[in-house]
């Protein structure tokens, strides 16, 4: 490869004008619109904004990869002055490993199901021509120690699926810097993982981008995550740069219209109120798969009507379950449920037709939540001619009143659920709960798969409908700051039991249960300097170690 | 021939169908030249296969020459051996070979696709008990079931579209059950249940449509291996029989003459070879197109 | 014998050049004819011993056994019967009855005693002498009562056989069968070595045949060599023989136009036009005694009526069927299954042809204006009886029939179809004598009368002839019961099928026998290499 | 490893149950085909009275419940009973039991199969690699649409041309694949080779294009692209990174493949006139000899199952989830 004279003051990596077009319907898009930027050797540049900014994109066009179905129509990518866009297969494969590195989001899938982590680890060197099996063993050995994952001997010999996503996730970085590249990207690393898993991740990282002095492009969602490892930030927003600046100055004087946006998200805020009766009440509820395999162990929950119960906990720890048992899919194996003053039947195979209407759920993912061949009005037309009997012009009329208490346009009736965009698809399930007029509303993640400013706004909507007619919910949620938006009453989960329960405000401030503690305390927040502190308070009261003891189990 | 049920279930749940037509169109100008050259053969064996009495220049049965007269203008692609014109017996062997095969296909991919679905949608021991049934069935070679069953049964053509689509419904069965249970899966069949629906609207209503692209494409598949099926059966006897035009049985019973260098019998089996190359380059497209396969 | 046969000799021989041999008929005047001469010399050479011959057959099952009580297709009767054993007597080229183990065979007065005398010097391959006890246990073999041979019915009226010396065996009948020499040629009776102590010992393959066996594999195929002991003189011709069964007929062709067998039994009728351009093969074509026929009901409407019978008879376009069908190879029957080669054949009269005029008289005599009948046909039943079906059904409807052609199923034709439905169609071996024919299927109760036809002169006229021992009153009594058959019958016989078979060019032979297809199923014993 | 062998022996208990099953349908169709033996075997000479007694001798009278037990009870122990030939016409005739038949025929059906398969099987795997590896390169696109138009083609119409051209017009190789028992090894080799060749073109394009098919889905994963991401080259990713992953869905279509090289060669053995057994199936149906058709659908049943078992046993050790647990 002919290597171009590379000054070492000028930019590690040049971005400039990049336009990218993506495939969708056999026809192009632009999705990437005129990107520049430059990064600096040992500088750590956040990219960040919602799905479809094109933060990916440009995060992989950055060493210069594309998917399949994408196409750098203009502009340029210079690493160490070498133009990527233009670059042969050959010369950018020679870089690829070596010098530009790669953190994928799925360490579960992005590791080779067929191979031992060490070979796959030391891959990178071995296709870079390095010989000396032990050489390349220890090295990545090294890695693993200095990433303080558990046995870092054995740990190689094992395989991806043996291991949990938050120790493959710091893996995978091991394998990134396995020869020790120049450029790391990171994209949206801790985005699948549960907040006390994604604090060990960050701190790998930072501890990389620190003690390695590589420069970095890290991708995500999440303000308060980016903040502690960035250096400078840009947002995305249509594949186009909507501001960029230092972290401190875009946490404390964000400028741009959509910036500000997404730094108010965060305030939302419910008055708590407890006064009303349960109208749910589980007695020593035990429940799980099958008929041996116990997930929830003897709950004891009261549901007051007209409010709002939310259950937190990382994944794992039963929520769903709970949620399942209480709609009688899973039914439990022991206890009591009471609905309304009457006890449910456990399954709900033996519920009533009424039951079924007045208990409805609402899923994480509209996307699988609705008909992908079910057209909008289908969907809502057919819970008002099963469960109310509704026809012709009052059941038209119905749907449309449905979809105005949701703040959907009709015009969408028409509309297959793929034509609509996330929030609007969330909507249209809460429009099809709503049609058979429920008491309780179980909502099962509902606004983990939505952006930040579209989960607000399902939020708000959620409030106002609890407010116009009483509707009671279950929220199960993991995101802390849903938490706070909507619950008057919390419970906390861990390893299918309640370790406490009590009002918001109770739960939301010490002194509270260790794990109630741990799980709220990593919750990252919009501050440079929280990740250090946190890891510095967990280190003087042993936390820190608990927690990669449990991991690596 | 070979079952290639494995194949099928790469595919997934298809995304919007609100503008199919227009999607339709837009994949049809996309479409790669395999496709299109599928599609002409289609579409022009269809075409004969409906026209049959009015472009074939003679009766199907009828005798109008001597045997084995050579190609001529009157008899373009001379007689066979009752002296009756070869093309148009050719002509009227598209239909009823391929109206054989479309009935078999049919009648195979209602009961495999209907009872595949049930047992996904059921599960427990209704799925146990027809996938068990099925494992019984597929594990006696097809080509020899067949035969024993037309042996019981006789060899008329309802007993031959019967039993193919009966011994071919098992493949379905293992297709649309496997992709079912894909759909069975997703929240949106679980949220009809919450909402009462019944098993017969979620299996209609609720999986079906989503897996209609893959069960299609199988269905094309599967046409392909009845054709070849009941072209063997006629090979070994057992097909669709004389006086009635088929290709399976013209090809037998010409044999011979490909001893001599004479390609008059290789014309019916270039005619199941090209239909089946057509249909294939078209379930292949579509296969490519619903799979989501981006290459 | 003239000069010009002893010099046409001593050509063939190759003891004379052919320039010679022209030059010395030249001599003698016969210039004209010589050319001719010695194309037919050449063709019909001189019998050339050595070769190995592969024979292609048709037929095979893996049931087949070398049990002689089966034998159900050619493969096992040319393999066994035609190239390993012998019979007492056998039919000659010529329809003869003549001996073969049997010296000479005479009746007693009423032909109900038959005493054979042995040829002398017979031995098995196994080197054993042939002996009168052979014969007798091999007749009771098929006799017995728990016997399921094929031939137990054939040989129903033996009422004994025994032997009074090594030489001689007497056979007593039940009634007088002038024909019993010809019964004992049948394919399933030739002779076994007896065992100790009773039975015959067939398992081992041991006959007294021209070939002893090599190795036999069940429906693939059976090798035999020569037997050099063979009480016919200088036969066999060919030092080895292999039968292989190869069913399909393309593979047949195929296996003999590139030499990879030198003979193959029943060639593709449709293609033997191009086969016959083939310079290294030439077609066998004989006439034989096989024949294909309509049978009818005749116990039931309207069958029982013989004008309809007739009326059935004058609307089938034999000529037609025979053309179009059997392209030819087969002989147009006249509603006689006597095949003109069996003794005592005739030809009835009138001849059926087609004639819608006497089909119309005929119904009309039976007081019908139209007729609907269901004609039963399958493949099984014989190769183009479906097309033979059809054609029948297209010309009979222009005379006023209305045939409807029910194609049955190939499998339990037999069982289901045959003796079941009103009309059929069916396909009959032929037998070498008369009376076996008639016995067999035209008597009153008998097992396969697939017509239930009961004639009572007919009947009177088969036990009288039976017996009658001057020649011929005999024929004047079958020509009379083949003119009843034909007139009021019920069956038609539509064909008498030919046997075509294919060989090399340098398989050659003599006149063969026409009783059965490849001359009588022992072309390995008598054919030779050119 | 327990699990495996869990798993191992699940499936090969369900193989066997399959296989009874099967067993019991085999019979109960083969007890309602019309016509029966002694007639098919005695022929038109036989009366009603002969047909009874053969049948008796056979055992037909017995109920048909009581013989698929002996029947069933004596494949258990390994004795498949006597073909109805070997009643012979008069007591005892000759034993030929349904094995000795069987054997030599099952031999010259897995010489046949093992021949197509050691040609098909690698050519397969290697077109099919190398297909994945040049992706839509003009080779790809080639061997793609001509195996597709390959599958299309009736096996007896290769066979035809096969024949047509390498024996008939350049009489290269023999038509008539009329192996003998005693036949050595190059005469195996040389009256083989067209059936051989017929059954290598069948099946050659159906495995190549699976193995491609499957290769070319592992390339879109993660994984793949992440080795991309490693500087990988086509090669190495085809090879050590797809390749390993694909092996369950490649085992299947080969085993599905070789069970049709032994269950599914009756036209091929019908053309070439091969002593296969499946010839011997389709002989023995029309002379209702019932032990042998019981036996070889039998074999061809457990033929069948057991190569989707190596196939489904190969998947599973071939799964780094099953064989490394956590």
């Amino acid at each position: 490869m002919r290597k171009p004279v590379f000054d070492e003051a000028s930019p590690l990596l040049e971005v400039r004008d990049l336009r990218i077009e993506g495939q969708s319907d056999d026809s192009w898009h632009e999705i990437v619109k005129g990107v520049s930027f430059d990064l600096k050797r040992g500088e750590v540049l956040g990219l960040i904004g919602e799905s479809g900014a094109g933060k990916s994109t440009i995060g992989l066009a950055s060493i210069g990869y594309v998917r399949p179905g994408c196409r750098i129509t203009s502009g340029q990518v210079r690493y160490k002055g070498i133009d990527l866009v233009s670059a042969k297969d050959r010369d950018k494969r020679a870089l690829w490993g070596a010098e530009l590195a790669y953190v994928a989001q799925s360490a579960a899938a992005a590791f080779n199901p067929a191979h031992r982590l060490i070979e796959q680890c030391q891959e990178p060197a071995v296709i870079h021509g390095e010989r000396g099996e032990k050489k390349l063993r220890d090295r990545v050995i090294g890695l693993f120690q200095k990433l303080s994952l558990p046995q870092p001997e054995a740990l190689g010999e094992r395989y991806p699926h043996q291991l949990s996503g938050g120790q493959l996730q710091r893996v995978m970085t091991a394998m990134a810097m396995s020869c020790h590249p120049g450029l790391l990207i990171f994209d949206e690393p801790t985005t699948a993982l549960d907040v006390t898993t994604q604090i060990e991740v960050l701190a790998t990282i930072q501890q990389i981008v620190r003690e390695f002095g590589v420069a970095a492009i890290y991708i995500t969602h999440d303000l308060a995550v980016v903040s502690q490892v960035a250096d400078r930030i840009i947002v995305l927003r249509y594949g186009e740069v909507v501001e960029e600046a230092p972290t401190t100055k875009m946490l404390s004087a964000p400028e741009a219209a959509y910036t500000k946006s997404l730094w108010a998200v965060r305030k939302l805020d419910k008055q708590e109120d407890l006064a009303a009766k349960p109208i749910l009440h589980l007695r020593d509820v035990d429940a799980g798969y099958g008929n041996s395999i116990k997930i929830l162990d003897k709950i004891n929950l009261a549901v007051p009507r007209g409010r709002t119960v939310a259950v937190v906990g990382e994944s794992g720890s039963g929520k769903s379950t709970l949620a399942r048992t209480i709609m009688g899919l899973q039914p439990a194996f022991a206890g009591t449920i009471e609905f309304d003053g009457m006890e449910l039947p456990l399954a709900f195979k033996q519920r009533s037709g009424l039951l079924h209407r007045r208990i409805q759920m609402i899923y994480q993912s509209p996307d699988t939540a609705l008909n992908p061949r079910r057209r909008v009005r289908d969907i809502l037309s057919r819970p008002l001619q099963r469960h109310l009997g509704l026809s012709g012009e009052a059941r038209r009329q119905r749907v449309a009143e449905l979809m105005s208490m949701v703040e959907l346009n009709t015009r969408l009736l028409d509309r297959f659920p793929s034509e609509l965009s996330g929030g609007e698809k969330q909507r249209v399930c809460i429009a099809r709960a709503l049609a058979v007029e429920p008491e309780l509303i179980i909502c099962d993640e509902v606004t983990s798969a939505l952006d930040q400013i579209v989960a607000e706004g399902v939020l708000k909507l959620l409030l106002r409908l609890q407010q116009q007619i009483g509707i009671t919910y279950i929220f199960i949620t993991h995101d802390l700051a849903t938490v706070r938006a909507i619950s008057d009453w919390i419970v906390v989960m861990h390893r299918g039991e309640i370790v406490e329960q009590g009002p918001k405000s109770q739960i939301m401030t010490p002194p509270r249960h260790a794990y109630t503690e741990l799980l709220f305390s990593s919750m990252p927040e919009m501050d440079p300097t929280w990740l250090p502190r946190v890891l510095r308070e967990r280190q003087s009261a042993g936390i820190a170690q608990n927690v990669s003891a449990e991991m690596s189990m | 021939m070979i079952a290639e049920e494995k194949v099928m279930t790469i595919s997934k749940v298809e995304g919007p169908a609100g503008t199919r037509q227009r999607r339709l169109w837009r994949h049809l100008k996309k479409a790669p030249l395999s496709a299109w050259i599928g599609i002409a053969i289609v579409l022009a064996y269809m075409a004969v296969a409906l026209l049959a009495p009015w472009i074939a220049p003679h009766g199907e049965t009828e005798v109008v020459g001597g045997q084995y007269d050579p190609w001529s203008d009157e008899f373009l692609l001379g007689t066979d051996q009752l002296g009756r014109d070869m093309l148009s017996r050719l002509i009227y062997g598209a239909r009823n070979t391929i109206s054989v095969a479309l009935m078999t296909t049919s009648i195979a991919f209602v009961l495999g696709t209907g009872l595949g679905l049930l047992a996904a949608t059921v599960g427990g021991w209704v799925d146990q008990l027809f996938s068990r049934v099925v494992d019984v069935i597929m594990a006696i070679p097809q080509l020899i079931f067949a035969l024993l069953l037309l042996s019981i049964f006789g060899t008329s053509v309802v007993n031959l579209v019967l039993i193919i689509a009966v011994l071919d419904s098992t493949r379905l069965f293992r297709v649309s059950r496997s992709v079912a249970l894909n759909v069975t899966v997703l929240d949106f069949v679980e949220a009809a249940r919450l909402q009462g629906e019944g098993t017969i609207w979620i299996m209609v209503r609720e999986i079906l449509p989503n897996i209609l692209a893959p069960i299609i494409a199988e269905f094309g598949m599967r046409f392909c291996f009845v054709f070849l099926t009941i072209a063997a059966l006629s090979f070994l006897g057992l097909g669709i029989q004389p006086p009635t035009a088929d290709w399976g049985s013209m090809v037998r019973e010409n044999a011979t003459l490909i001893n001599y260098g004479d390609i008059t019998p290789l014309l019916p089996a270039g005619a199941i070879a090209l239909l089946t190359i057509g249909v294939n380059f078209i379930v292949d497209w579509f296969l490519h197109i619903t799979s989501g396969l981006k290459e | 014998m003239s000069e010009l046969e002893y010099w046409a000799g001593r050509f063939r021989k190759g003891q004379i050049s052919r320039r010679e041999f022209m030059g010395r008929a030249a001599a003698i005047g016969a210039t004209a004819m010589t050319s001719n001469l010695v194309a037919k010399i050449a063709s019909a050479s001189e019998p050339k011993k050595g070769g190995f011959a592969r024979f292609a057959m048709a037929a095979g099952a893996t049931t087949d056994t070398i049990d002689p009580g089966t034998w159900p297709d050619t493969f096992t009767q040319c393999a066994f019967y035609g190239a390993m054993c012998n019979n007492l007597t056998e039919i000659d080229a010529k329809g003869q009855v003549v001996g073969d183990l049997a010296e000479s065979y005479e009746p007693d007065k009423e032909a109900k005693k038959w005493v054979f005398k042995l040829r002398k010097g017979v031995t098995f391959h196994d080197g054993k002498d042939l002996t009168a006890t052979d014969v007798v246990e091999t007749f009771r073999y098929h006799m017995a009562p728990n016997s399921k041979s094929a031939a137990k019915s054939l040989l129903a009226s033996v009422k004994n056989v025994t032997s009074d010396n090594p030489n001689t065996v007497i056979f007593e009948l039940d009634g007088g069968n002038a024909d019993f020499p010809a019964l004992v040629s049948d394919y399933h009776l030739p002779i076994f070595p007896a065992k100790d102590g009773g039975g015959i010992d067939w398992a081992k393959g041991i006959g007294s045949g021209a070939f002893t066996l090599e190795n036999f594999n069940p429906g693939v195929s059976a090798k035999l060599k020569r037997n050099p002991n063979y009480h016919k003189n200088n036969l066999p011709y060919f030092d080895e023989v292999e039968f292989l069964s190869v069913t399909d007929v393309a593979a047949r062709t195929n296996a003999l136009t590139t030499g990879e067998v030198h003979f193959m039994a029943g060639c593709d009728l449709k293609t033997l036009n191009l086969l016959k351009r083939n310079p290294k093969v030439k077609i066998e074509e004989v006439e034989g005694i096989g024949h294909y026929t309509f049978a009818m009901n005749t116990a039931i409407a309207p069958f029982d009526n013989a004008d309809v019978r007739r009326a059935l008879k004058y609307a089938i376009d034999r000529e037609e069927i025979v053309k179009k069908v059997f392209l030819g190879h087969a002989k147009a029957g006249n509603d006689n299954p006597i095949a003109s080669s069996v003794k005592y054949a005739i030809d009835p009269e009138p001849k059926y042809s087609y004639d819608a005029d006497k089909v119309k008289f005929y119904l009309k005599k039976a007081g019908l204006e139209t007729l609907s009948i269901d004609l039963s046909v399958a493949e099984a039943a014989f190769p183009g009886a479906t097309d033979a079906g059809v054609l029948y059904s297209e010309k009979a409807a222009k005379a006023g029939i209305n045939i409807k052609v029910n194609r049955e199923p190939n499998d339990g034709y037999w069982d289901n179809v045959w003796m079941k439905k009103p009309m059929v169609a069916v396909y009959w071996n032929g037998r070498v004598t008369c009376d076996w024919m008639f016995t067999s299927t035209y008597a009153e109760g008998a097992a396969w009368n697939d017509t239930n036809w009961k004639n009572a002169r007919f009947n009177e006229l088969l036990v009288a002839a039976r017996s009658e021992l001057d020649d011929t009153k005999r024929a004047s009594m079958y020509a009379e019961m083949q003119q009843i058959v034909h007139d009021d019958g019920g069956t038609i016989v539509l064909v008498f099928n030919n046997y075509v078979n294919a060989t090399s060019k340098n398989m050659a032979h003599g006149d063969v026998v026409k009783i059965w297809d490849m001359d009588g199923f022992r072309m390995a014993e008598r054919w030779w290499f050119d | 490893m327990n699990l495996i062998l869990k798993i191992v022996f699940q499936r090969l208990g369900l193989g066997v149950l399959t296989l009874i099953a099967v067993s019991a349908v085999i019979f109960s169709a083969i007890q309602m085909l019309p016509g029966d033996f002694a007639s098919a075997i005695l022929g038109q000479s036989a009366t009603p009275e002969t047909v009874k007694a053969f049948q008796h001798q056979i055992g037909l009278d017995k109920p048909a419940v009581q013989r698929y037990w002996e029947w069933i009870g004596g494949v258990a122990h390994g004795d498949f009973g006597y073909s109805f030939s070997s009643a012979g016409s008069l007591g005892g005739g000759h034993d030929r039991a349904v094995s000795d038949i069987i054997v030599p025929r099952l031999k010259n059906t897995l010489i046949l199969a093992s021949l197509a398969a050691v040609v098909a099987v690698p050519c397969a795997l290697l077109l099919g690699i190398l297909a994945a590896l040049y992706r839509n390169s003009f080779f790809d696109r080639f061997v793609n649409s001509f195996s597709l138009a390959w599958i299309s083609f009736p096996e007896f119409f290769i066979a035809y041309i096969l024949m047509l051209y390498l024996s008939v017009k350049f009489q290269f190789l023999p038509s008539l694949a009329s192996v003998s028992n005693d036949s050595g090894i190059g005469d195996y080799l040389v009256k083989c080779a067209l059936p051989a060749m017929t059954l290598v073109l069948v099946t050659l394009a159906h495995m190549m294009r699976m193995t491609r098919t499957a290769l070319v889905n592992l390339m879109s994963t993660p994984y793949v692209e992440m080795a991309r991401l490693k500087g990988a080259s086509r090669f190495r990713l085809i090879c050590l990174h797809a390749l390993p992953n694909a092996w369950a869905p490649i085992a299947n279509v080969i085993a599905l493949n070789l069970a049709y090289l032994v269950v599914g060669v009756v036209i091929v053995e019908n053309v070439f006139v091969y002593p296969g057994i499946g010839q011997l199936m389709v002989s023995a149906v029309a002379s209702r000899d019932i032990p042998v058709v019981q036996a070889c659908a039998l074999i061809f049943a457990a033929t069948y199952i057991l190569l989707n078992l190596t196939a489904d046993i190969i998947g599973i050790v071939t799964n780094p989830k099953l064989l490394h647990r956590r």
